[in-house]
């Protein structure tokens, strides 16, 4: 028997990248630097030798421009992987993303699909500051006629790109800049997944603990803490932003009867509104306590590094929160 | 320039005659809307080509069934020569379930698969992007395909256009630019949008061969675009023609018209592009005593055969509101 | 004494304008088709003629570059109202909005100010199909850095402008196209507003119906029609989407224990979200029911008015919603 | 060019010395800068600016106090030569409450309002429109002022460029474009991003007057924006310079730098800005034996006491946090 070898998020997705590369002349790789330079997060390293430069193709800084060749391009036929360096260069490309990949095959009846991957970073904590440390899956999950996805672990990172490859419509997935990374055993064969259910990532009676992306090893950090003080958390990972799976979020808080969520975003607006509206609206009797949520401090995040430690979502943060919730404070 | 003031170019009379007849099925089709829109049978934003039709009239007929067409808002004449039925346009804006679009997309937005015609594009320069990444998808795919991107001289200011004209020449994409120069955005004259008017200019620093035609002259359209649409196919990257026309009628249903002189409108209008093909022809020979009656009444005649279908269509169920927002599981 | 005269609120706006620009040389108006059209709602009609084409300026198609320059001239010193034509373009300059407007301040250290307005209509309603009838005053109402206001009456069309170009941060206001045409009494003297507070519209000790622009007018329909069946809603139009005032909303749920948030979003992670939350947060042992929202459906929104009509909250929607909350379905 | 290779140009000897030390000041601040990365004392994105200070030191020489300058985020150069400390740009690094935005902005924004410095901007292409309305504004207000705005070859590709130039353009607007050509936006080289890799050109197709200019000269530098500043001044309109430089380092201090030859960067090393005008200065016999080791000696010492200011800096209360997002109300 081999001994089980490593491999991080960042190898998982180039893994991905590699075999859809592969398995499909339609597949190909766009965006700045994805080529030559390797990815700004060395994602696509070595592809370029391995596929040449029509498939892994360099973009020029146009986010608009490119984002929409690759809308188009799925419009035509292929299956554009589009990268976006970070989800803060993404803004240039929304007009393309909700106005043109999201309505088309609304506006036509039908008629026409857009199998486009949108691939980008996101999220802060390497002191990058204000304009290159947004959290804005919000943003993307509030519109009709994308998917949107968070990998927050090796598989998913692994399995989540065939899957939105496979799917006939505009996908985009979430890579929080943290997580590249991330190491962990290589699976001997990659696990079956899928971009329908949350995950359970742990289980626990006490409290439902929701979270996603970057955020997830901090709750799970969180579980572990408050598992030593006698608490049982419940931790879910959303994994897909939408449609969010409603049923696994209030299955978990009917169970537990209470709910932290922890979102990178910015308070007001988050995502962990919506879970907690859902909540509110679904299981409302079930809860046996106010909802909270730990999420990111409403200010643009600072450069310095004790400034954005405090900006952001932490564990100690979310367990002060849950012993506060259960009157442990 | 010839003694009669056209082009020294003598098309086929067959062609000819099709080029106006197309020309004449738009501006009826378009005064029909007008007055529906009047009548509230056609709601929305309602932008009409009247004295453009040459523009897409002969670009249109410069191209072949598999090329693929991107256009903007103003597109109910594009979508017609294209070659979708005035009853499904008309359907749609009636926003009746026999639509092109079962009515979801109305005036601004229509598709139609068969023709390859993407769109029906209300963000201005929207569908540039999208017209070099069809081309994109053509030349991995080594499919033979010319794209034709329709935009008018206001989208030129936008970012949209600088991107896709950059990404469509360094990637060698077969892109034909068609910019609809009617001299306004909107209330805006292209001299308050452009620092440089000769949008040709710009093309050129994109590297992009380009060329100035008279929009208002289908012939010179028609030529210029079917040497362009060439110079596309056999690979030599995308070429751009700035088409100089004209509107007659205000930007929108909405639009008070009051940025313009009455005598600007005027003096296009003498070089109405369907008077000016019926001159070219009627100098030629081409074109005998009935065959402008008899294309005028089958452009009536269909125009007619449009409304009444669209009276007749029926409204999409609002069950089925959510319906094509995404792809339904198969059965 | 005169009979009292009407005004629109598109005429309220623009009395507002006029004011403001004859008061301080520093304003002027900046926007696609302000000038010689005379705005594409018609909102600076007239005022070309009056201030001349250096402040009432024409903006070519370019709405990075004159939101970005009506940002800069802010800096510089001006305090300029940009008007983007409507919110479905906006989506062009997010990126000066969010990564420079409103970070600025924060990241120079406090030492810049950037004092610009940023108006835009917005909504649905008008069958202009799915690229033009969004509303997204949830994804501005999550940003820190700015303000967002959303005047649904005459007076706050009015009243809010000038606030708003007092305010040394960067506001951006949100005019729901179907209310340019709304009229009302013009007021002898237009009132004292201010942009910190909530309004209550109505008063009800039955449930709470939070609303803002565009739904308000609905929501007080809504809430006529429940009157009339022994319903009492009170109705809290938000005014200021951002800060938000938590007081107002937490107080009234406080008195009626239920509330129904109405917004035109799309549902998920909508501004409705938020305000539930909010509730779910901070108000959660005073409410007597499930928290309910009547918003959007997720679709693009159809061209055809009766799938138009359907898609968007309507006033039976606001009062089903009611009267299952209330066990009256 | 005279015989010696060198443009026929002499600069007063005091200004020539000036723009020598300042180039170099901004090669030890660069260096120490890496070293403290090495040493995590400085964090986040770093991006250094080895090699091309010819064309920050050339061209802020050429404008005066009252300008306004629009950086990138490779910036720090142009904030020392502007004026601003290196104490407190050294702590901004570091995060300290001493630095020049009190930690808050870091590398990729420096800012300070005493010179009229307005960043530092992390979004290629942000600055532009920013500059636009600086200028605007100056118009309007009518004070005699050119906006400085610098910005990379790559950056040229995004539609705030072409945005932006067309403004400036349209208005007329006191706008002094200066494009840092060094050939990379990140990896991709010039040729794979343009489709037209003669940026001067591409600014002349708003009209704008534009010019080509060896970024590594500092003297060709400062002629050039001496008299496009003056030109702007004038009132002429916005004005565009390409500066064909390079960057000896790495993008950042992630960046592998795998994309390009060894040989390239050792051929313009040969090249290098402060190498250059030593050499000129020695020819010119403006150069004593003592001038440069004079000059490196300040500027290590100016290094050193900005090294240490920012070590014996402070941390901001993170009660404080949430401040600077508004403006706070008077007290
Ligand atoms: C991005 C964007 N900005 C503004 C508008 C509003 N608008 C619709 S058409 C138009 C004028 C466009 O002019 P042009 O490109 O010359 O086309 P034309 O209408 O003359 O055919 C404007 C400003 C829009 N639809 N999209
Ligand atoms: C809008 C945007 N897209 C991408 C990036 C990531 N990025 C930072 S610098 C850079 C290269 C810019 O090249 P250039 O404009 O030539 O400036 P240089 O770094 O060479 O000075 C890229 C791609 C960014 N910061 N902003
Ligand atoms: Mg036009
Ligand atoms: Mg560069």
């Amino acid at each position: 028997m081999n001994t089980p070898t490593r491999i991080s998020y960042r190898e998982a997705l180039r893994e991905a990248h590699r075999e859809a590369l592969a398995k499909d002349p339609r597949v190909f790789l766009i965006g700045e630097d994805v080529g030559r330079y390797g990815g700004s997060y060395a994602v696509s390293k070595g592809l370029l030798e391995e596929f040449g430069p029509e498939r892994i193709r360099d973009a020029p800084l146009s986010e608009l421009g490119f984002v929409g060749a690759g809308i188009g391009a799925a419009l035509g036929g292929m299956r554009p992987i589009v990268e976006v360096m970070t989800v803060n260069f993404s803004l240039l490309a929304l007009d393309q993303i909700v106005n043109t990949a999201a309505t088309l095959r609304h506006m036509s009846g039908g008629q026409f699909s857009v199998p486009v991957v949108i691939r980008m970073a996101t999220g802060a904590g390497r002191q990058l500051a204000a304009q290159h440390s947004h959290s804005l899956e919000v943003w993307y999950a509030h519109v009709p006629g994308i998917k949107v996805l968070a990998p927050a672990t090796i598989e998913d990172a692994h399995g989540m790109l065939s899957l939105a490859l496979d799917d006939p419509d505009p996908t985009v997935i979430f890579e929080h800049a943290l997580l590249y990374n991330l190491e962990g055993e290589r699976p001997s064969s990659w696990p079956q997944i899928d971009i329908e259910r949350a995950a359970v990532r742990r289980s626990g009676a006490d409290v439902s603990l929701i979270c996603y992306g970057g955020t997830l090893w901090k709750t799970l950090a969180a579980a572990n803490t408050l598992a030593s003080i006698g608490i049982e958390a419940e931790v879910i990972d959303l994994r897909v932003l939408r449609p969010l799976d409603e049923e696994t979020i209030l299955a978990s808080v009917r169970r537990t009867h209470r709910a932290v969520v922890v979102d990178e975003g910015w308070k007001t607006c988050s995502l962990a509104a919506e879970i907690m509206a859902l909540m509110a609206e679904q299981a409302f009797y079930d809860l046996d306590a106010p909802l909270s949520r730990v999420c990111s401090a409403e200010v643009p995040i600072p450069y310095a590094k004790h400034m954005e430690e405090a900006a952001l979502p932490q564990p100690q943060r979310i367990v002060d929160s849950v012993k506060t919730m259960l009157g442990r404070g | 320039m010839s003694d009669t003031g056209f082009l020294p170019v003598k098309l086929p009379r067959e062609l000819s005659l099709s080029l106006l007849r197309d020309m004449v099925r738009i501006r009826r089709f378009e005064e029909a809307c007008a007055e529906l829109y009047g009548q509230g049978k056609i709601r929305g934003f309602l932008h009409l080509y009247v004295g453009e039709e040459a523009v897409a009239v002969g670009t249109l007929h410069a191209l072949n069934e598999q090329d693929s067409i991107v256009a903007t808002y103003r597109e109910h004449g594009h979508a017609l020569v294209r070659g979708m039925s005035a009853e499904s346009i008309m359907a749609e804006m009636f926003g009746k379930l026999e639509g092109c679009c079962r009515g979801r997309g109305g005036s601004m937005h229509l598709f139609d698969a068969a023709t390859r015609f993407y769109g029906g594009n209300a963000i201005v320069g929207g569908g540039l992007p999208l017209a070099v990444g069809l081309a994109l998808a053509d030349k991995m795919q080594s499919i033979d395909r010319v794209t034709a991107c329709f935009f008018g001289d206001g989208a030129v200011a936008e970012g949209a256009f600088h991107e896709s004209l950059n990404l469509a020449a360094l990637w060698q994409l077969p892109v034909l630019f068609l910019c609809e120069n009617n001299r306004y955005g909107m209330g805006t004259a292209i001299e308050r949008a452009e620092s440089e008017t000769d949008l040709s200019r710009k093309a050129a620093s994109y590297r992009i061969p380009s060329e100035r035609v008279d929009g208002m002259d289908v012939v010179a359209v028609y030529e210029a675009a079917t040497a362009a649409a060439a110079s596309v196919r056999s690979g030599e990257g995308p070429r751009f023609l700035e088409l100089l026309t004209y509107r007659y009628r205000a930007h929108s249903m909405f639009d008070p018209d009051l940025y313009r002189d009455k005598a600007e409108i005027e003096a296009w209008k003498k070089r109405g592009p369907i008077h000016n093909l019926t001159n070219r022809l009627k100098a030629q020979g081409d074109l005998t005593e009935d065959d402008f009656p008899q294309l005028d009444a089958d452009a009536r005649a269909e125009v007619q055969r449009a409304v009444e279908f669209a009276e007749q269509g029926t409204l999409e169920s609002t069950d089925d509101l959510l319906r094509y927002t995404l792809t339904e599981p198969a059965a």
